[in-house]
């Protein structure tokens, strides 16, 4: 791409230069963030801290997507918001709060929900896709069109006391590629390959949220998708190099926060876990996997269904 | 104090145990008196005599949880008993829902038993039917932190200090 | 105190029903913010995101103690300021967002840096600290006046890629009691008895800092304290109780993140370390301690000293 | 190939030595080619035949460091050895500062060199005084992810599979 052995303008020099003298970070890293494009599909309570530090960082283009407006109920958790800008789409409100931050990024809102027939196209224009949604159904399109268009994923969800992040998709690899080396990374799909039962899917609004909860896993996205474009971590290694970075994203973990109102910080707040790798038999990345955008785009996997939202359209209480 | 009184019992054969621990998170815990993490001694073979395996541990958990009301390993929140759950229920039952017939082992606060709910009944289910396969949606079980999969999943036989932990998945943004 | 069994308002229910209805907190736990006040020492990397956290909460009274104005070089991790508050006092500046984010607060700034002859009239006016600045001196300051103030200190830092997090002296005992049950919470001086060589003290100025690292300390340092006020855990149990909560505060975790810059989350991202409860030789809180407030005031224990500053004043190069 | 070629010969008496893993976090990695953890094999005993303790531990540590350079477990990050600092250097110099005859052997860029400095020295120090006290400061230092007053500081015996963890202390916000 071009730009990136460009100099600094003074205003970048004097508003990175904390970050920039980070060993492992260095001019490189930045000019790498500054001509880097991240995609945040979701402007809530993970969206909106992963926003604020992935803005404040300096990625050159930041898309947000979201179709909901701004309501009271959120502002204890989705801190990139006002109470003047209660009812305002998501996206425009939190780039006021993030121009105001950072004037530097191109901000581009899609105001609308993310689904099955506008995923692809604005996916394509990213280099790194940040899951702040908060249902399952838009989490396995995410991660299928992330696949099919070979762009990294860091995932997170929140609930109650409880936090998730994992980073998928990392570096891409070809659809259908299993046997690879180094390991090809899992897809969503690998990791979790079936929706929980329609019943159980409480959202944040059902089941409560504690704001640091979701925050800590907000800001920890940020981290990841601002590590994988300063280290270049979604370029995968050239196979003729013998230089084989233990970067452990074959293989990734999956890290869960466990926040406790009754006792401290302890061995159990955080714990790694260890997943499998790319599955032979997923249905997405896996081996003959038939999956394709124009099959998404018209209809087929109906993730609504996979989901079972079709089931609890029946409303009649019992 | 006589001194037959002071001779030992014959000794009876002791049942072989394996000490592990089984972890909750991701809210599962809520289920389980809000306790983490839970110490267990179990058989170290089932009745046929096999080693125990991850199979065995759910059943195990299963059958302990109904024959011994005493534990609060299987006491939902303070109130609420798995043997007075009925495997039939319907999944998207509220609090409010719940069939009459449960009657008065339920007591929960109202205020955060209904978004529960589901997840209450979703381990339920694993409990009840005794088995956790691999498409069991909604759970992760992990062996020692890693991926049950890549450990054999309901095969893997138990060792002494195992850590099993069953995560939910979430998800909430 | 008053107001602990109020009705909440419509307006407070309506803002903080999505965390009331988390397990554990309800109005009770609501209603225990709203009637506490939180000081927080340090608006910077920190401060912002605790402070973000913490008054989306609904904490009623909400203290900032900061002599620094706004710097560009901030705002890549400090995401409370704004470009255009740029030469602003940072406390005032933070302030203006937290109030946008949520008007309910009382926010009260002290725009000068907190020092030995102010640190105690204003910590004795808050329930909990939250330790969110840049250098040491401060730190054991903070630390002692908790100490004598009774006061738990919520105290994270970070630098570069790395970050740590304790709860100190919580629930607070008397200064000079060790043998308590059960048992005493550690001081700041009990974990980190001396200070670094001044050389070695380098500043997120001088030595950078990641922006999510930092700010993945101050989102926790909110969820500690707010879980501190609203779990109670900062009321010594009633020693007539026989339920003795297991917060395994008196002998509590540090907290220590480690940012990877080259590779994802994995065994060691978090870890979590069990530190020695109250020490019994504490300079601060250790039996026939000698430490007063009156002292502090007059200039003893000199802080400045203690860390080595008055060495460093000799600014020539050799 | 003569018969005799083949006999092996007569067996060395096996040192006795215990695995362990030495952590380093907080920014100290940084002095150990950024890598976190090192798998040790370190002597069962010192050269008076003392079980080895942590306060050997640190004195093995020196004395592999500065005995063979062909590890780098010494290493600043990519040129700069430990052997080849003074110890009476000031902990306040800044790389411009160094006395010259240090000479060749330092090669850091400057970018991340001078506010590292400080640390290097500190760490430099804590190697080469062959010990650490529990007044040491800036350091801590843990056992089994305990800080090691719970264990006795440097009297504690290693034991196979100890994990020993030195962290700095952080100070910015
Ligand atoms: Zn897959
Ligand atoms: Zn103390």
């Amino acid at each position: 791409k071009d730009g990136h052995s460009r100099r600094l303008t003074d205003e970048e020099f004097e508003r990175y230069s904390r970050q920039m003298i980070v060993p492992g970070m260095g001019k490189e890293g930045q000019l790498r963030l500054i001509n880097s494009r991240i995609l945040i599909i979701g402007a809530g309570g993970l969206g909106c801290p992963a926003a604020q530090y992935i803005a404040g960082a300096g990625v050159g283009t930041v898309g947000l997507v979201d179709g909901d407006v701004v309501d009271k109920s959120n502002l204890h958790r989705q801190v990139g918001h006002a109470t003047s800008r209660l009812g305002m789409k998501k996206v425009d409100s939190l780039i006021v709060h993030l121009r105001g931050l950072n004037p530097l990024p191109t901000y581009v809102p899609y105001a609308f929900p993310l689904d099955a027939q506008n995923a692809a196209d604005i996916v394509a224009q990213y280099d790194v896709v940040v899951d702040c949604t908060d249902n399952p159904a838009t989490r396995y399109l995410i991660s299928d069109v992330c696949v099919l268009l070979r762009k990294p994923l860091v995932s997170a969800a929140s609930v109650q006391k409880s936090g998730q992040l994992i980073v998928l998709n990392c570096p891409p690899t070809p659809q259908g590629v299993v046997d690879a080396t180094p390991r090809a990374a899992p897809c969503y799909r690998c990791c979790f390959k079936k929706p929980p039962p329609p019943g159980s899917m409480v959202s944040c609004g059902e089941a409560g949220i504690m704001g640091p909860v979701v925050g800590m896993m907000g800001v920890a996205q940020a981290g990841e998708a601002i590590k994988i474009i300063a280290s270049a971590l979604h370029i995968p290694p050239d196979p003729s190099s013998s230089v084989s970075p233990e970067t452990n994203l074959g293989q990734p973990t999956l890290l869960i926060y466990s926040y406790d109102l009754a006792s401290g910080v302890g061995p159990y707040t955080f714990r790694a876990l260890k997943m499998a790798g790319r599955r032979k038999t997923c249905f997405a990345c896996g081996e003959g996997s038939t999956l394709t955008l124009e099959g998404i785009r018209a209809g087929s996997p109906n993730y609504e269904q996979f989901c079972g939202l079709a089931t609890t359209t029946n409303q009649t209480r019992l | 104090m006589s001194a037959a009184a002071t001779q030992a019992p014959p000794a009876v054969p002791a049942v072989q145990t394996i000490p592990i621990t089984v972890d909750f998170s991701g809210g599962l815990e809520m289920l389980f008196s809000n306790q983490r993490r839970h110490s267990l001694d179990v058989p170290a073979a089932d009745d046929e005599g096999n080693k125990s395996n991850i199979g065995f541990l759910v059943r195990h958990l299963c059958s302990t949880a109904l024959k011994d009301p005493r534990t609060d390993l299987f006491v939902l929140d303070h109130h609420m008993y798995v043997s007075s759950l009925s495997l039939s229920l319907s999944l998207t039952h509220t609090l409010s829902e719940l069939p009459s017939h449960l009657g008065s082992e339920i007591h929960v606060s109202p205020l955060d038993a209904r978004p529960m709910m589901p997840r209450r009944l979703r381990l339920v289910m694993l409990i009840r039917s005794g088995s956790v396969s691999s498409s069991r949606p909604g759970i992760l079980v992990l062996i020692n932190d890693a991926d049950w999969e890549l450990e054999g999943e309901e095969a893997y036989e138990l060792q002494p200090g195992d850590n099993i932990l069953f995560v939910s998945t979430l998800h909430g943004g």
